[in-house]
């Protein structure tokens, strides 16, 4: 079975993978790069652990093959953290105990994330509609969006 | 002197809200999850399953798949051990099918190649020869006359005659004369109930990687709510020596029960002692649905009568619980659940454990009492609303308190029934006013809760920190409960306490998380096994000031005379013991190894406001309160997850997911596509209320939490769209076709 | 399977007309990557169509409508300063598909070529009357999207057919679109029901009306009859109780684990009432 | 003596009796003396009960101590999840 080279960069840094072309992104972060903060809940795009950044733009990587990545620039949540240095949304998800097994935290990061880059003060029910494809089983969601709403009110006031 | 750090008061570290130990990793995608595992060498494993629900397997073909570049090896039943019976029998056999396919999903072979995609390509290969048989899914139907036998011979003792060969497991109690009781009533309501099955839903696969050599040692990794359980089991299916198979438990990404059983394990490591190489086996979503273990479909007749002015005269309850294709349905929980809130003169109560072709159920939070609490809430808001009754003072009227006698047959010990219910009536949410379309359901809920064997060891180190192995997977911040408890009885930092979940190599026997055991169990172990250390602590100290060791008593971290007499010595701070602990006596760890049997009950009661579209029927939540006895609450906010978690998915349960089998009997909606949790724009804020009447059982008082918190929602919000919709809902899930069924119902009559 | 990913459509045509097997088309891939994860359909042949010039674009036309290049997404239509105003009823059935990630990669060419009898894209181009450019080895033609479907996972394109791009035609004056859909949850599911409606109106007065339903029929069913009820007439009661006959009267769904064809009929006449109103409230210029 | 109170589907097996009275000062005692004096809650004890003393239910332990004036009734073993 013939692989298909790809150049990618992740989290900033450039990496390159042989991949089989049925591999997913997800397949491939997690397989070939082991990078394994991007979960498969579902395969099939309906509960957003895998979620990632692709150009910025958010995405399910169960939904992308990993040969489509080919000169895009990845973001997972590996690269959330500055350093040492927490990102608000992380730091806020601990303090609210915004999670509870943690299986669906790094996709809901990543989802809040790109959602507060577009949208530095969204309303309750924006968040909660942006996070729709993120589920989550053990919460209630409820913790989960005081963190989100919170975060944005301090990213706010210290911009 | 035995030391007794009991108390219910006046706590330094207990009951406040730290940041959860694991949290960092948690939110930096460090924490290794079942899936997250990869080795040397490691192969990919994939199972083939029955696509028919009742078929005899005629033979299996393996040799195109075992040609394949890439394919290591092939297991089927021949590959395990033979001669189990009960419940390691029927695990096995659920595990990988013998004769016969029991239900669609049902393993029947598995390969192991070394890419994931050649091992989904390999189990296509293989080639099974079905005899279809007839099959049954239905609870009532596999209960009729004619219905097909799933497994001959399978009805325990238990069952009266004249039942058919489905009916495998029935319980029956209750007290004094229920149709004196009726005959008492002013007003009799009876009805009959409907739930479907539904999926714990957690969001992580069951996963694991498994290592085992012709020399019967084995390596285990696997997301599980009981790593000694999985030993056990994979010893017997895999005719191993238990202690030779090591079993880690991974970070778990949800159970709520179904992760208390084995489904994969097995095959792995079978496959890995076939190919001699480490093999990692982790289920599709669409295998979760079809091949772990739902809840029990219900079918259920609830009787009460009640007086003029809200005496409950008698209580009688059938309940029917399918359980898939093996025994093992929770009928009794059912049946002992349903009247535990309340004190009853004379209540009788069934339950009946039915086979049919499915998956084997698996517990699922309270197993069996949410369905209970469905069919009795329900009748007890149709009471109220027929009487003219308000429903909380209703069920504070007759509700269950210390002394008074169970549904069940004891009586009760201290309670907070009272307690939480007053919480609800004096909650804002009782009384704020409804909206037009909207409807309000309350509802109560009852949990029995476990203790079960548990092992916890703590080790401090030279610079009085310390580590403290418990046997229970965290699943929802319990490292974080546990430092808390611990802290509290060494009187150091919380931060100075490291929380480790240990493998099965270095603790004994931990039963599994379930039952909502881990913050009462583990949590008691965690205080006994810091006793036991403090203890210790106190003997190092008596020793360097030459005093009797019951001389010594402990304090905010210090070993201090216990008075005058004792003797005028400075305190001990624990760093000073611990720095010279190798030369006074070696190293100091506390243990614990026990069966701690003073679990307490947990009750709850949740309110809720429904909104629904009268033109489609569309149910809203549109406000929730719960309200529930968490005993003590160990890290509030942690108590504060649990009641919101199981209130979601109550509202899932109540409105929207459920099994549903073609007449084909294949499952027909096996993703998070058609099986419909609850996404974050469903849902309103969840509000909470803590009632915390302590559990003499436990030394802070804990009473279990996870459970209870399910068992209301699904009679609370039924309730609530039955008064929104002025029809009484009596089937779930109430999607929306159902409900407007019920608004065209009424309409016309 | 083989993966190619060609530079022009020239080239992908070429491509897709040599290939042997199962051939795909793949743009945003939300469809055909589940229907692979699930062994519903292994193509031999993948054909990612991204690296063309020109699939992601969103123009312009001359006479002031609007081509979509065949990867744009949902959300870089939603985002689009200018589209959603011309045609909010087409971006929001658009945007109503799967999660703000599936949005993210989704495209409604994809949602079309996909055959889904409940894509909610497709109702509501073919309200609006949007039309694609297929393109074959015999070169390229326009066809109204309405005769792409033809059943439940099939399309009338030909082999070595594709699509290359997507046209709206001008909005024009005093018009307005809607789409609503019915799901259980409040995102996620797959419709149950959609509905979209297009109209336009001199003063109150409906001049022009289209009514497409999805998820009641194989294919999404274009409610001729709308036109005769609407047209000539202000959106009164009678209006209202008229189309939602119409849209139940023209259903025929079948039971399925999402709907009872019961719930479907009378959920179209719900929706249509529903639709109508928000699309006339638009051509009146509302902008919401 | 200790009176042991059985939940109505066992009262078959013991004579229609809703209790019995057995020897015995732990839990594992009472267990044991149910299975000597009464053969046919044999099957029903192996598949595993919890005993109630006082309302306390105790899942596992044998050695738990059992008063002559104690409030004891078999239940079916729980499970949770």
């Amino acid at each position: 079975m013939s692989k298909t080279h790809v150049t990618t960069k992740v989290n900033g840094d450039e990496v390159e993978f042989l991949c089989d072309p049925r591999e997913t992104l997800l397949d491939v972060l997690r397989d070939r790069l082991h990078l394994t903060g991007a979960k498969e809940g579902c395969g099939t795009g309906d509960c957003g652990a895998c979620s990632v950044t692709v150009d910025g733009r958010l995405v399910c990587s169960c939904l992308m093959l990993g040969v489509e990545a080919e000169g895009k620039e990845i973001g997972t949540v590996e690269g959330i953290a500055e350093g040492e240095t927490l990102h608000p949304l992380q730091q806020k998800f601990i303090e609210y105990a915004a999670l509870q097994c943690g299986i669906c935290t790094p996709g809901i990061l990543v989802a809040t994330k790109a959602l507060l880059e577009k949208n530095p003060d969204p309303t309750e029910s924006e968040v909660r509609y942006w996070l729709a494809g993120n589920l989550c089983r053990c919460t209630g969601y409820d913790k989960i969006i005081r963190a989100v709403m919170d975060t944005a009110a301090e990213m706010r006031e210290a911009s | 002197m035995a030391l007794d750090s009991s108390k219910t008061t006046g706590f330094k570290y207990v009951g406040t809200r730290p940041n959860r130990p694991d949290g960092l990793d948690k939110v930096t995608g460090r924490a290794k999850f079942g899936a997250d595992a990869y080795a040397p060498g490691m192969l990919h494993a994939a199972i083939k399953r029955s696509p028919h629900a009742h078929a005899r397997i005629i033979k299996i073909d393996t040799s195109k798949a075992l040609a394949m570049e890439g394919v290591k090896a092939v297991v089927t039943r021949a590959d395990f051990a033979t001669g189990l019976e009960g419940e390691f029998g029927d695990i096995l056999e659920n595990v990988m099918a013998g004769e016969k396919a029991l239900y669609d999903g049902h393993a029947v072979a598995a390969v192991a190649a070394t890419s994931a995609l050649i091992a989904r390509d390999a189990i296509k290969a293989i080639e099974v020869d079905y005899e279809i048989l007839p099959h049954v899914t239905d609870v009532d139907a596999a209960m009729q006359a004619g219905a097909p036998v799933i497994r001959a011979g399978a009805a325990d003792a238990s069952v009266p005659e004249g039942l058919h060969p489905n009916v495998v497991r029935y319980y029956e109690s209750g007290h004094g004369d229920v149709e004196a009781g009726f005959a008492e009533a002013d007003l009799v309501v009876e009805d009959h109930f409907v739930t479907e099955a539904t999926h714990q839903g957690y969001i992580e696969p069951h996963a694991c990687l498994g290592t085992l050599g012709s020399d019967g040692k084995g390596e285990l990794w696997c997301c599980t709510q009981g790593h000694w359980y999985v030993q056990k089991v994979c010893a017997a299916c895999l005719g191993l020596e238990t202690s030779q198979l090591r079993v880690t438990a991974s970070e778990i990404g949800g159970g709520f029960g179904g992760k208390t059983t084995v489904f994969i394990e097995p095959v792995a490591l079978a496959l890995s002692r076939k190919a001699n190489r480490p093999v990692k086996l982790v289920m599709t979503r669409s295998e979760v649905f079809r091949a772990s273990g739902p809840t029990s479909s219900t079918s259920m007749d609830v009787k009460i009568g009640m007086k003029k002015d809200g005496t409950i005269t008698a209580a009688q309850g059938t309940f029917r619980l399918q359980g898939g294709a093996f025994p093992g349905a929770p009928c009794e929980m059912t049946a002992m659940c349903a009247f535990a809130p309340y004190d009853l003169k004379h209540v009788h109560q069934v339950g009946y454990d039915v086979m049919s072709n499915r998956p084997k159920q698996a517990a699922y939070r309270a197993p069996g009492s949410p369905m209970a609490a469905f069919a009795v809430e329900s009748v007890i808001d149709e009471l109220c609303g027929q009487l003219g009754l308000d429903p909380i003072d209703t069920r504070l009227k007759n509700a269950s308190r210390e002394g008074t006698r169970a549904s069940f047959g004891p009586t009760w010990p201290r309670i907070g029934l009272v307690e939480t219910l007053e919480a609800v009536k004096a909650h804002p949410h009782y009384v704020a006013p409804l909206k037009k379309g909207q409807g309000r359901g309350i509802s109560c809920g009852f949990w029995f809760n476990h203790g079960g064997e548990t092992a916890v060891s703590l080790a401090l180190s030279e610079d009085g920190s310390a580590q403290v192995a418990v046997g229970t997977p965290d699943i929802g911040g319990s490292r974080a409960s546990m430092a808390l408890m611990a802290a509290e009885v060494l009187g150091i930092p919380y931060e100075d306490i490291r929380v480790t979940i240990a493998d099965t190599a270095t603790l004994g026997y931990n039963e599994i998380s379930h039952g909502s055991r881990v913050t009462y169990a583990s949590g008691l172990a965690t205080i006994k096994a810091a006793e036991d250390a403090v203890q210790k602590l106190c003997g190092r100290a008596a020793a360097k000031w030459g005093i009797p060791e019951d001389a010594v008593y402990w304090e905010d971290g210090y070993a201090k005379p216990s008075g005058p007499n004792a003797g005028d010595f400075e305190p001990l701070h624990i760093d000073e013991i611990t720095a010279t602990m190798g030369a006074t006596g070696g190293p100091i760890c506390g243990h614990f190894e026990a069966t701690p049997e003073g679990a307490g009950v947990s009750f709850a009661a949740h309110i809720v406001d429904a909104e629904v579209d009268p033109d489609t029927g569309k149910t809203s939540v549109v406000r929730y309160t719960v309200v529930q006895d968490a005993g003590k609450a160990i890290h509030p906010t942690y108590v504060e997850g649990q009641f919101q978690g199981g209130a979601a998915q109550g509202i899932g349960w109540a409105l929207n997911e459920e099994y549903i089998y073609g007449a084909d009997g294949r499952l027909q909606n096996a993703g998070f596509l058609d099986y419909r949790i609850p996404v974050a724009s469903d849902l309103p804020m969840i509000d909470t209320v803590i009632v915390e009447v302590p559990n003499p059982g436990h030394p802070f008082g804990v009473r279990g939490v996870g459970e209870t918190s399910i068992c209301p929602p699904l009679a609370a919000i039924a309730n609530a769209v039955s008064n929104a919709v002025g029809v009484r809902m009596r089937q779930l899930p109430m999607r929306p076709s159902r409900v407007l069924e019920a608004l065209e119902s009424a309409a016309d009559g | 399977m083989k993966y190619y990913k060609p530079a022009t459509f020239e080239e992908a045509v070429a491509l897709v007309a040599g290939a042997e097997g199962v051939t795909r088309i793949l743009a945003g891939g939300t469809d055909v990557l589940v229907q692979m994860r699930s062994d519903i359909i292994t193509p031999d042949t993948l054909i990612d169509i991204k690296a063309i010039p020109g699939t992601h674009e969103i123009t312009r036309t001359k006479d002031g409508g609007w081509r979509l290049g065949v990867a744009v997404t949902g959300a870089e239509m939603s985002e689009h300063p200018e589209l959603g105003r011309d045609w909010p009823g087409v971006v929001e059935a658009m945007d109503l598909i799967g999660s703000t990630q599936v949005q993210g990669r989704a495209t409604p060419v994809g949602n079309l070529c996909n055959g889904s009898p409940a894509a909610d894209s497709v109702p509501a181009m073919i309200a609006a009357g949007a039309a694609v450019t297929v393109t074959g080895p015999e070169g390229s033609r326009e066809i109204p999207v309405e005769q792409i479907p033809v059943g439940p996972g099939k399309t009338s394109l030909a082999k070595g057919e594709i699509i290359t791009a997507l046209t709206l035609p001008p909005r024009g004056a005093q018009g307005g679109d809607a789409y609503l859909r019915f799901i259980p949850r409040t995102e996620m599911d797959i419709a149950v029901v959609g509905c979209a409606v297009n109209l336009r109106l001199n003063g109150d007065v409906i001049t022009e009306a289209r009514m497409v339903l999805g998820a009641v029929a194989p294919t999404a069913v274009v409610v001729h009859a709308a036109a005769d009820a609407l047209v000539g007439r202000t959106l009164d009661e009678d209006a209202l109780t008229a189309l939602s006959d119409l849209a139940e009267a023209s259903c025929n769904p079948i039971d399925d684990k999402r709907g009872t064809i019961k719930f479907r009929t009378h959920t179209a006449g719900v929706l249509a009432r529903r639709a109508a109103k928000i699309a006339y409230s638009r051509a009146k210029g509302a902008t919401a | 003596m200790v009176d042991v109170a059985l939940w109505s589907g066992l009262r078959p097996l013991v004579g229609g009796r809703d209790s019995v009275a057995v020897e015995g000062g732990t839990v594992g005692e009472i267990l044991d003396a149910l299975r000597r004096d009464y053969p046919a809650l044999g099957p029903t004890l192996d598949a595993g009960v919890s005993v109630v003393v006082d309302g306390r239910v105790i899942a596992t332990s044998l050695t738990e101590p059992v008063q002559p004036d104690s409030e004891v009734v078999l239940m079916m073993r729980l499970k949770g999840g």
